[in-house]
């Protein structure tokens, strides 16, 4: 039965927390028991036309009493604060040996890299016993990246950085969860944290590509080239985002609709003023001659490996609710689909930012 | 306040010299600016600005002759005005150190 | 409820006074003459009358949410219909109903009467500022008809300012409007206490009631200000674009969330330190005893409302605050804590060796106690920084406030309202029904909200309408408790509209209380006091001093008399 | 009011006081020259907490600005260098001056007996706030032309120097808006001060609105090293 109470416990920061917790939880259980016990106590044996004795009242008594209970009160109250800040202020400090993951979050999924370059989306592959230090940005809005078996949180900021680090002392898959309200699918941004015995995380390692595939080719140049200087989420310049967009309708002046397919994407970057978006400004610079075929490719990978969920939506309209339950969609953790099996092993699939 | 035997010409000789110091400070921290000290422009630029406030509020808004209630008020203001400052600076420098 | 043959319903024959009391309700029956009113009783009437409608709008959205959460699939509400209604849920609640709800009603019915004033200071202000709210909350609720806000009711940039497609503009400048509703009345109430006391009310004769709202006052004032800058620095950068919070233009969130929680955390005493006042009240005239350690509550009041604005920082412990400011802030959220467990002790004390009775308004206030222990010491959780890391955002800090804000707050108010309705309305309701109310209330929002401390230390965020199926059992129960509690909230709604059209007459002490505010007609008249009220003591003079109360306690000489 | 009518007590007093006496003042149990001392105390009490209110106010937006400028000092000197010192200065002037006058006439109507220098007094300082608003117009003026509104063609490269300029425009508007207010309201003293002439004679709402205008004042003597001063020894 406790068990059902507590949340898995798999890291050391999880066992420090629930000793708090669990201190603090019998403390304020035996004063709640004391305040309802005395409440229920003196308002029964004091009950109006009670034969209960009701001694003549001393006068100072009140004075040594509030004086009592205000030292025993912050007495109690400094001792926690001692206990739970210098638990916190070791978890601050992260341990040399840890090894580095970068996490990026967006509306709505997780994507994290390993150090050796290895990309994972909504999905996280530690070693256990290693401390692991998560170097976090967003490309939207305040994200917090959540794993409640490691009692870790940490919220994940635009253009700033964020740290935290955990160490798993468990094998397992655990709930990734966000935590900072961030928009519509909020409630469907979940990953999972998969720990592994640290030979089994070296092959899963090995046998993941190094990065720099043409999605990540075409990621660079969407900077490097300025389309991101428009089309990246609050940019100065009112252009659409290309998040989510992918083989998807898109509605055009007019009230036309065009599909977000690859030939329609090429049209948009060489003759940018053919099909404009309904609702901006026909503003885009034409990009012929200054883009190669290769790289218009690149950039379309990019786009599409930016998929077809929904993404930054600020003029699109609202998303639709294309599913009921979590996950289900190719992105998305299957630990967060009710009743699917929970895999210990390596994921099967690769990276699924792959063009 | 004092009875009404005033003339207007005392109201004058008590507020005029007020304004006479305001526009010295003014014409002070204008010039101050131009000091090539960097750092101890923008000080002494903020602190002409407190001087002249103390002036305008002790002087003009009579806080000198005022209740003691109304001075607990004022400095209430600028009391939690601190707290917020203090408080939420407090993270903001601390941040730009770790950085 | 003792009924005598005196109209008045007095024992003292000095006090009689056998003029026929022109009520204030009495006095004008136009729609002008209350649109347009400067007493302090009808617009506290007008108050109670809007925030009730707030109080419904807003539980009705609650509703929608709790059975959208009843499974983990989203089978009632789509995830933008959802996210809208916790938005409304939120705003609506929080500055339509909570922050205006016992100050401005029974706040500006009772203080003038409490301390033998005619009406507060600025009487047209106090009218200003029910325009003021009802012109906020109209643009609020024209925002959700327009098509809602989803930024909860916290409004954190850059989702708000930049990304988020609904009318946050329109909701914010409602919000903005309501604040200045708060400043007015804060300002009001300062006034009015400093200067317009009767002849003999000395400071540490004020009832409680009188002290919790002076200090609520000054965080209106003090508080609200800030919430103010931080909603236009909001609209400015979404309409204008100007740069001020978004990163992408080199801007700080975090910053924004420093200026919101520096209004919103003393937002939480601004609702919760009236309702202390409010049970100050109750307990003590319930149990017939003088209130344990007045000067100990009166202090531990102006503590909470000063290091109030000391702790904000501690709904920030993840946002990436330094590790540095997070200790400092860590330390003083335990202070502050320090008198709310001094009140608790101080109301407990009280009962000992009283003459207890359990009429509604104590029931009420007993079950504020324990809701409000609960609150706090889960408080004392959300302090801890390791602790806060893990239920930050989850459903444990929702239970958390919603213990604080709605299981004390909103008893309190219950309590505070069925106590003076007689003296309000001149009629009584029907106290068996007000006790199951009130019974029925406290175990709907423990069955609603308990559930959810587990549910969040299991790890399930807040503001998800679908969630991991292992987190089902405990959202079912609480969405059981929502129902109940529905129905306890809507009773009062039935029962106390009965009585004022089939209540019988109240009597004008019905509780044999001792405030000034017992010491005239039910309902008052206009000018409050027929004469002019003398103080001669302190208050809850139930008894003597140094002697228990002993049944059918012969009345004391009252806090004052009128001349 | 009815309570007027219950509560007619005879009380000594002077009928040009009982005029001005408000309710709930009206009401208290003193003579008529008491009770409007104490309404008269009440009125700059109230003031004082709202001023109070108006000092959390603009400090959050000074809070808002130093955070800013801590974060992005360069930025912030470039920018604060592009300000028109000039009119900065020239509306500090005006401003401090017409909290000279509002000064004297508020201490003039205190005394009750110079009706005609309150009068003058008041229309210089609403004069005054108008020239204020004048000089910012020209400077706004010369601020669109410079392309210092934030956006897309602002003028100066460094991306902070944005924020710099959102706070300016925000704050000088608003600041703006709080003189207009106070324009309104010694404009109304005025007309109704020439409309009866004991209407200003230690009348509290002279007081009330002379205590606005210099907080209005005081925000601006902040404003000033903030807005036209950083940068200017670079």
């Amino acid at each position: 039965m406790f068990g059902r109470l507590m949340p898995e416990s798999a890291s050391l920061q999880a066992v420090l927390t629930d000793r708090i917790l669990i201190g603090l939880t019998i403390a304020s259980a035996l004063i709640l028991a004391l305040v309802v016990g005395l409440l229920l106590f003196f308002s029964i044996r004091f009950r109006r036309g009670s034969k209960a004795n009701r001694h003549p009242l001393p006068e100072n008594v009140s004075r040594e009493f509030e004086i009592g209970w205000t030292a025993a009160t912050i007495f109690l109250f400094v001792f926690v604060f001692w206990w739970a800040a210098s638990a916190e202020i070791g978890a601050y400090s992260v341990p040399p040996n840890a090894i580095e993951i970068h996490v990026v979050a967006k509306q709505w999924m997780w994507k994290t890299q390993a150090s050796n370059g290895a990309r994972e989306i909504n999905e996280l592959h530690v070693p256990v016993d290693r401390p692991v230090k998560l170097i976090m940005t967003s490309q939207d809005v305040i994200h917090s990246f959540f794993v409640p078996a490691f009692r870790l949180k940490r919220d994940v900021l635009p253009d700033q950085q964020t740290e935290a680090w955990f160490q798993a002392t468990k094998t397992g898959t655990f709930h990734l969860l966000c935590t900072e309200y961030c928009g519509t699918d909020h409630a469907r941004m979940l990953g999972r944290v998969i720990v592994m015995e640290p030979e089994a995380y070296a092959r899963w390692l090995s046998v993941q590509p190094e990065g720099d595939d043409l999605a990540h080719q075409g990621e660079r140049l969407f900077s490097e080239r300025g389309c991101a200087g428009c089309h990246a989420p609050g940019s100065a310049v009112h252009a659409p985002s290309l998040a989510g967009i992918w083989e998807r309708p898109v509605p055009l002046e007019g009230g036309r609709f065009a599909t977000a397919d690859a030939a329609y994407i090429r049209d948009s970057i060489l003759q940018p003023g053919r099909d404009v978006v309904a609702g901006y400004a026909p503003v885009m610079p034409s990009y012929a001659g200054l883009l190669d075929d290769g790289e218009i490719q690149a950039i379309t990978a990019y786009i599409r490996a930016l998929g077809s969920e929904p993404g930054v939506v600020r003029s699109l309209g609202t998303p639709e609710v294309r599913s009921n339950v979590p996950g289900g969609v190719r992105e998305r953790s299957t630990a967060m689909v009710p009743g699917a099996p929970v895999l210990d092993q390596p994921a099967p699939a690769g990276p699924a930012v792959r063009p | 306040m004092s009875t009404g035997h005033e003339t207007p010409s005392d109201l004058w000789r008590r507020n005029l010299p007020v304004w006479v110091a305001l526009m010295a400070l003014l014409a002070l921290s204008a010039w101050a600016a131009y000091w090539p000290f960097g750092r101890i422009d923008t000080a002494v630029g903020f602190a002409v600005a407190g001087v002249k406030a103390a002036l305008v509020a002790l002087v003009f808004m009579q806080l000198r002759h005022a209740s003691g209630l109304v001075r607990v008020v004022a400095a209430c203001g600028l009391f939690w005005a601190a707290i917020l400052f203090t408080l939420t600076l407090a993270d903001v420098l601390s941040r730009m150190v770790n950085r | 409820m003792s009924t005598t043959a005196s109209p008045t319903g007095l024992a003292d024959p000095d006090e009689l006074d056998l003029r026929l009391p022109v009520s204030y309700l009495a006095d004008g029956h136009s729609v002008r003459s209350w649109l347009l009113t400067t007493d302090h009783k009808r617009i506290a009437i007008l108050y109670a009358v809007t925030i009730t409608l707030f109080f419904f709008i807003g539980g009705a959205a609650a509703t929608l949410v709790r059975l959208e959460l009843a499974t983990p699939e989203a089978d009632v509400l789509r995830a933008d219909t959802y996210n809208k209604l916790f938005t409304l849920h939120g705003v609506v609640m929080v500055w339509f109903f909570l922050i205006p709800s016992i100050p401005n009603t029974l706040g500006n019915f009772l203080v003038p009467l409490m301390i033998g004033a005619r009406d507060v200071a600025y009487p047209k202000l106090n009218l200003i500022s029910w325009y003021l709210n009802v012109g906020g909350g109209s643009l609020a609720v024209a925002a959700l008809l327009l098509g809602g806000v989803d930024t909860g009711w916290t409004f954190y940039v850059p989702y708000s300012t930049v990304f988020s497609n609904t009318w946050v503009s329109l909701t914010v400048l409602g919000v903005f409007t309501t604040g200045f509703s708060s400043i007015a009345t804060g300002v009001n109430f300062i006034a009015t206490i400093h200067l317009l006391r009767a002849p003999g009310m000395t400071w540490f004769r004020l009832p409680l009631f009188v002290w919790a709202m002076y200090t609520t006052s000054l965080m209106f004032v003090l508080a609200t200000p800030v919430l103010a800058v931080t909603l236009l620095l909001v609209v400015a950068e979404r309409t204008f674009g100007l740069p001020i919070f978004d990163p992408a233009r080199g801007g700080d969130p975090v910053l924004f969330q420093h200026l919101f929680w520096f209004y919103s955390h003393p937002a939480v005493y601004i609702m919760v330190l009236p309702a202390m006042g409010v049970v100050s009240e109750l307990i003590t005239c319930f149990s017939r005893r003088k209130v344990f350690g007045y000067t100990f509550m009166v202090y531990a009041l102006v503590a909470i409302a000063v290091i109030g604005f000391f702790t904000w920082g501690h709904h920030m412990f993840t946002s990436g605050m330094s590790p540095y400011a997070a200790l400092v802030f860590s330390f003083l959220s335990f202070v502050v804590a320090v008198p709310s467990a001094i009140k608790v002790f101080n109301w407990t004390g009280t009962l000992y060796r009283g003459q207890v009775g359990f009429e509604s308004p104590i029931l009420y206030a007993l079950g504020f106690v324990g809701l409000f222990t609960l609150g706090g010491l889960t408080g004392l959780f959300l302090a801890s920084i390791p602790i806060d890391v893990h239920v930050q955002d989850t459903y444990f800090v929702v239970a958390h406030f919603h213990y604080i804000m709605v299981g004390a707050s909103v008893s309190a108010y219950f309590g505070g309202l069925h106590f003076w309705w007689p003296k309000i309305t001149g009629r009584t309701y029907p106290e068996t029904w007000a006790r199951f109310a009130a019974i029925l209330m406290f175990f709907g929002f423990n069955l609603t909200f308990f559930p959810q401390f587990i549910a969040g230390y299991l790890g399930m965020p807040r503001r998800y309408h679908v969630y991991p199926p292992e987190f089902q059992i405990w959202n079912v129960l609480s969405s059981a408790g929502a129902a109940v509690l529905a129905v306890a909230y809507l009773m009062p709604l039935g029962y106390l509209t009965w009585s004022l059209l089939f209540g019988e007459r109240a009597t004008n002490n019905p509780w044999d209380a001792t405030g000034l505010e017992w010491r005239t007609s039910s309902p008052p008249p206009r000018q409050n006091f027929f004469g002019s009220p003398r103080v001669q003591g302190g208050p809850y003079n139930y008894h003597p001093e140094g002697v228990a109360p002993i049944h059918d306690q012969p009345r004391l000489p009252s806090q004052g008399s009128l001349t | 009011m009815s309570s007027a009518d219950v509560e007619a007590r005879p009380r000594e007093g002077h009928p040009d006081i009982e005029a001005r006496l408000r309710e709930p003042w009206s009401d208290l149990e003193t003579d008529h020259a008491t009770a409007f001392a104490r309404q008269r105390a009440g009125a700059t009490f109230g003031i004082w907490i709202f001023l109070a209110s108006e000092v959390l106010f603009f400090g959050a937006l000074f809070l808002t600005y130093t955070a800013a400028r801590l974060a992005n000092q360069e930025a912030f000197a470039a920018a604060g260098r592009e300000t028109n010192i000039v009119y900065g200065t020239l509306n500090t002037a005006i401003l401090l001056t017409s909290s000279l006058t509002m000064a004297v006439a508020s201490q003039a109507a205190e005394k009750g007996l110079f009706r005609r220098l309150t009068l003058g007094c008041l229309a210089a300082t609403a004069a005054l706030g108008l020239a204020f608003l004048v000089v910012k117009g020209f400077e706004y003026r010369e601020d669109i032309e410079k392309h210092l509104v934030p956006g897309a063609h602002f003028a100066l490269a460094q991306a902070p120097a944005q924020i710099f300029f959102a706070f300016y425009w925000l704050v000088t508007v608003v600041h703006a808006i709080h003189l207009s207010i106070g324009i309104g309201l010694v404009t109304r003293l005025i007309a109704k001060g020439r409309r009866d002439p004991d209407f200003l004679k230690e009348n509290p709402q002279v007081e009330v609105t002379a205590l606005y205008w210099h907080l209005v004042d005081l925000v601006w003597v902040f404003l000033y090293p903030m807005l036209y001063l950083p940068g200017r020894s670079g």
